[in-house]
């Protein structure tokens, strides 16, 4: 089936799965718990991979289905670690400078469109019935082998550096947390967050610096 | 369906990315602006793969290397969270004028 | 298209077969008969049917109804992948594998759903150790599962069937099955591996359920525990193959003794702890999956 | 909290089926009456569940005086319609808790299993559901002070609605993540009666911990009078079935609680068993062990020098023991475990993770389960 032939409903489901894509990727900033977030974020690849699947990449869809689905995990559970507080508690806007995001996010939208509508795109179709699995998986092993290797040692380097970097056990051996200091709640200021206070300070201070409980 | 609607829903994606890690103000909610980019890249990259590029499996790759990307991006992201909250117990971009100390 | 009707009923007979089977197992184990079992699920969900549901303080209560839905989905789209006859498959995907993968992943995701949409304690206790444990196993399965795929240069479900004509992937991988069966119990959270359930947790991600919504989540899981046995069947047991009997009968009769072998595992077996299950998830379950998959590339190059 | 009243099953059949179900019993543990509940896993027509929202019956053992009182009654309105509440009352326990008020009341062990399908039966025929004990609302008012109105200040401390605020502190890898503070008990499953712990969390991962008795020391009798009647008082034989039948409770409890129903069913219907022989308990320590429950456990909760899994070990072997005394054998009866010190055990919980804390609160001696001799428990009760 080439996007040419593709059936009626084919063509509903893309517009469907595409402005259900673009609505929960709106939602993921516009909701006030940061799990729901994720949740929202993993929504909108869910249709993406949909639309590519209905592009025709019977594997490519799958697959960011699957990858998706294990990042946004790991995302969520990283929201629970570093906040333990299901569901939200305090509703609260953590947001700066909106202005500016929103004048650029709009103008990227806004440059995408013109290049979508303006750009000369050559018409080539995929040709129908070819096995785009295998022909991806020949590529992969077989012409563009260096690319494929070298995705693949830059995730090993990935991997290593990440447990590296949150080790706690720094580069010459003693906790790579020894003697750094949380910066004070404002700059300049003396008051630090609750419970890392350099000396006591009595009470908790306001506590700007952590990511709040949403 | 058509390769133009598929780059303005993928621009708009990107948009959308764009806007939340500029305006958000924790980290992670940052890093998830710019994996919604990449989302967006991944749409056009597919759209243009069907119906541009004769469906040669270099664009299938284009998207494979996407999703490695993301995955680089989310790895070396939350280790880069981990550090720093263990340093400061910070998660926001607002706590972090410097990388020093 | 009407094959997709097909998958209603198998839900409904795959979530029934894995509840008997538990029961059964459970009265077995205790030295109780087996009496009036198969009638017992029934019971216990009518009851769930009279009972209220009951609802927490500011629950996320969209994620609350949508996670076990998406369970139950997804043990749908894993009962309509395995091909039970020769050429009789609801959807023949040419992924498969990498779809089952994908399904792995969402049931993860949909029991941390679960856990985190009740705004209660246990549940999130449950998810994120469920989480931790879940992640590990996913790996695990992926090596296992690449694994049937080579002798069948396939990623497709039906070739993998089609290639144990001859020979059974559990012969010729020994380790992929039971190592597939851990993933089955983890990843639906069944005993002995139910890490998101459990009785230090009250019930774990279903601490707060009550009624037709406890119902619901315990019915997806089992359907979604029954996917997996038929998955265990199709890509080990060489699926439909089989003498004397018609494919569809054989395929039922390998996914009623991977079930068996599963609830007995869960009555007879004390679950690993969550920290012991990620380290030996990561220690001694993770190489020996490598060694399947090594093995499994050797033997098919032979 | 209930929100919106039972929906009525019109149909026959479904309150028919309902009614055949296993009953579900939740049992809150009061004073006096140890861990004698354990046995009603034996009885098929019973489901001991594990979280009050499942169950149709309350099922309430012994006396809770002052805060027992208070939780029994969070935990009967806990219980979704149609629901009800049962007591196991000795004569003698005067006090009567709120939230049994209305309740029916059973004198004799033995007499429990029927009651409780008794009760259930007629519940879900459409007999009357128990109503809410307590007040629909949280422990405490939000508080309204701090800049979000949780009682703290800024966002961080205060106690809103009761619950406090997660907070920051130290754990082991060095990440200064939020702890959560919460109350584990007093009707935990598996748990001796009245014990709480109150936990500070990371995660699952206990950071600090303290041991209480709600309602103190057991002030009842510590044998329940079940149990010591099994035997002629004072005896030989009589008292040794007892310390077997403690220890089958408990290993009942255990088993349980480690995930195997099925031996906690076994375990209680050799605990419930008069004519109980050695032999009995032998095969269900084999059983034990081939479940590897003892190995699973073997490091958790090191108290007092031995582990979860010895405990469960040991309490096997007592019983064995103990049973092939009273029959007039020469076993041999390991000496008990000593109790514990609430403030050694509360130190033994900091750095276990949730499950290995529950596991080791419920496997710790208590002292209200140790069987004394009858001349003792007579002088303590009331």
């Amino acid at each position: 089936m080439t996007p040419d032939q593709a059936p009626a409903w084919a063509d509903v489901g893309f517009w469907v799965f595409a402005l259900a894509a673009v609505a929960t990727g709106y939602r993921v900033f516009r909701t006030d718990s940061m799990v729901r977030s994720a949740f929202l974020l993993l929504a909108s690849f869910l249709n993406v991979g949909a639309v590519v699947l209905l592009l025709g990449g019977r594997y490519l869809g799958v697959a960011l289905v699957f990858m998706m689905t294990v990042e946004m995990t790991v995302m969520a559970i990283f929201m629970v670690a570093f906040m333990m507080n299901p569901a939200g508690l305090n509703p609260m806007s953590m947001v700066h400078q909106p202005r500016l995001a929103v004048v650029a996010g709009a103008g990227a939208f806004g440059g995408g469109v013109l290049l979508a509508l303006l750009g000369e795109f050559p018409d080539r179709p995929r040709r129908a019935g070819a096995d785009v699995i295998a022909a991806l998986g020949s590529q992969l092993l077989g012409r563009s082998m260096l690319v494929f290797e070298t995705v693949g040692v830059t995730l090993l380097a990935a991997m290593v550096g990440a447990v590296a970097l949150s080790s706690r056990r720094s580069r010459f051996g003693g906790p790579a947390d020894e003697g750094s200091l949380p910066p004070p709640l404002e700059p300049g200021g003396d008051r630090y967050p609750a419970g890392v206070v350099p000396e006591p300070a009595g009470g908790h201070g306001g506590h700007g610096g952590h990511g709040g409980h949403q | 369906m058509s390769l133009e609607g598929a780059l303005v829903v993928a621009a708009a994606l990107v948009g959308l990315g764009l806007w939340g890690a500029l305006s958000q103000q924790s980290i992670v909610m940052v890093l998830m602006g710019v994996e919604l980019m990449v989302n967006g890249v991944i749409l056009a990259a597919a759209a243009l793969w069907a119906f541009a590029a004769a469906g040669a499996p270099e664009g299938q790759l284009l998207v494979v290397m996407a999703m490695a990307v993301m995955a680089v991006e989310l790895a070396v992201g939350f280790a880069v969270v981990v550090a720093l909250y263990r340093c400061r117990q910070v998660d926001m971009t607002d706590g972090l004028e410097s990388l020093r100390n | 298209m009407t094959r997709v009707l097909a998958v209603g009923p198998l839900v409904v007979a795959g979530a029934y077969a894995a509840a008997v089977a538990r029961l059964a197992a459970a009265s077995a184990a205790a030295g109780h008969g087996l009496r009036g079992l198969a009638a017992e699920p029934l019971r216990r969900a009518a009851l769930a049917l009279v009972q209220q549901r009951l609802a927490t303080e500011r629950p996320d209560a969209a994620s609350r109804a949508l996670a076990p839905a998406v369970v139950a989905a997804l043990a749908a789209v894993g009962l309509a992948l395995v091909p039970l006859s020769r050429g009789w498959v609801v959807v023949d995907a040419g992924a498969g594998i990498v779809v089952w993968g994908s399904l792995e992943a969402l049931a993860i995701a949909a029991v941390y759903l679960h856990g985190w949409s009740a705004n209660s304690l246990q549940p999130l206790v449950a998810a994120y150790r469920f989480t931790a444990a879940g992640l590990t196993l996913l790996l695990l399965s992926m090596f296992v599962l690449i694994g049937v795929a080579l002798p069948a240069q396939s990623l497709r479900l039906a070739d993998v069937v089609d290639a144990q004509a001859g020979l059974w992937n559990v012969l010729r991988q020994p380790l992929g099955l039971p190592l597939f069966l851990v993933v089955a119990l983890g990843i639906t959270s069944w005993p002995p591996l139910d890490l998101a359930g459990g009785a230090d947790l009250a019930g774990g991600t279903a601490a707060e359920a009550s009624g037709p919504g406890r119902l619901a989540w315990t019915a997806a899981r089992a359907a979604l525990l029954a996917a997996f046995a038929a998955m265990g069947a199709a890509a080990f047991l060489g699926g439909w193959h089989g003498p004397w009997l018609p494919g569809p009968a054989w395929m039922a009769v390998k996914t009623a003794a991977l079930l068996a072998v599963l609830a007995a595992a869960g009555v007879r077996l004390a679950g690993l702890r969550a920290e012991a299950l990620v380290a030996r998830g990561w220690t001694v379950l993770l190489p020996l999956a490598f060694a399947d998959l090594a093995m499994a590339g050797l033997v098919a190059q032979l | 909290m209930a929100v919106s009243r039972p929906r009525p099953a019109r149909l026959a059949l479904v309150r028919r089926l309902a009614a055949a179900a296993p009953v579900p019993v939740f049992v809150a543990r009061g004073l006096g009456a140890g861990r004698a509940d354990a046995e009603l896993a034996a009885d098929r027509r019973l489901h001991l569940v594990g979280s009050p929202r499942q169950a149709t019956v309350l099922l309430a053992t012994g006396r809770f005086p002052g805060r027992l009182g208070d939780a029994l009654a969070r935990v009967h309105d806990q219980l979704p319609h149609p629901r009800t509440a049962l007591w196991w009352r000795r004569p003698g326990w005067a006090e009567v808790p709120p939230a049994l008020a209305g309740a029916a009341a059973v004198a004799e062990l033995a007499a429990l299993p029927a009651a409780l399908v008794a009760a259930h039966r007629a519940l879900v025929a459409g007999g009357p559901s128990a109503p809410d004990v307590g007040p629909d609302q949280p422990p405490q008012p939000f508080e309204g002070r701090g800049d979000h109105g949780q009682g703290g200040e800024g966002m961080m401390g205060g106690v809103p609605w009761g619950r406090p605020m997660a907070m920051p502190g130290e754990d082991r890898d060095g990440l200064a993540l939020d702890e959560l503070s919460l109350d584990l008990g007093p009707f935990q499953p598996g748990f001796p009666p009245g014990l709480v712990a109150h936990l500070r969390l990371q995660g699952e991962v206990v950071v600090e911990a303290g041991v209480e008795r709600a309602g103190g020391v057991d002030g009842g009798p510590a044998v329940d009078p079940v149990t010591e009647r099994l035997g002629e008082p004072g005896s030989p034989g009589g008292r040794a079935r007892a310390e077997a039948r403690a220890e089958l409770r408990r290993v009942a409890d255990l088993c349980r609680l480690g995930g195997l129903g099925p031996l906690a069913a076994r375990a209680a219907a050799v605990a419930a068993d008069p004519g109980a022989r050695a032999v009995d308990a032998a095969r269900l320590a084999a059983a034990v062990r081939r479940s590897r429950l003892p190995a699973r456990w073997a490091g958790v909760g090191r108290v007092g020098g031995i582990g979860a899994g010895d405990r469960l070990a040991l309490a096997l072997a007592r019983a064995e023991g103990a049973l092939a005394r009273a029959d007039g054998g020469a076993g041999t009866l390991p000496p008990a475990p000593a109790t514990v010190d609430p403030d050694e055990l509360a130190g033994a919980l900091a750095g276990l993770d949730w499950g290995d804390a529950v596991v080791t609160l419920a496997s710790v001696p208590d002292p209200s389960e140790a069987p004394r001799p009858a001349a003792a428990a007579a002088s303590r009760a009331p």
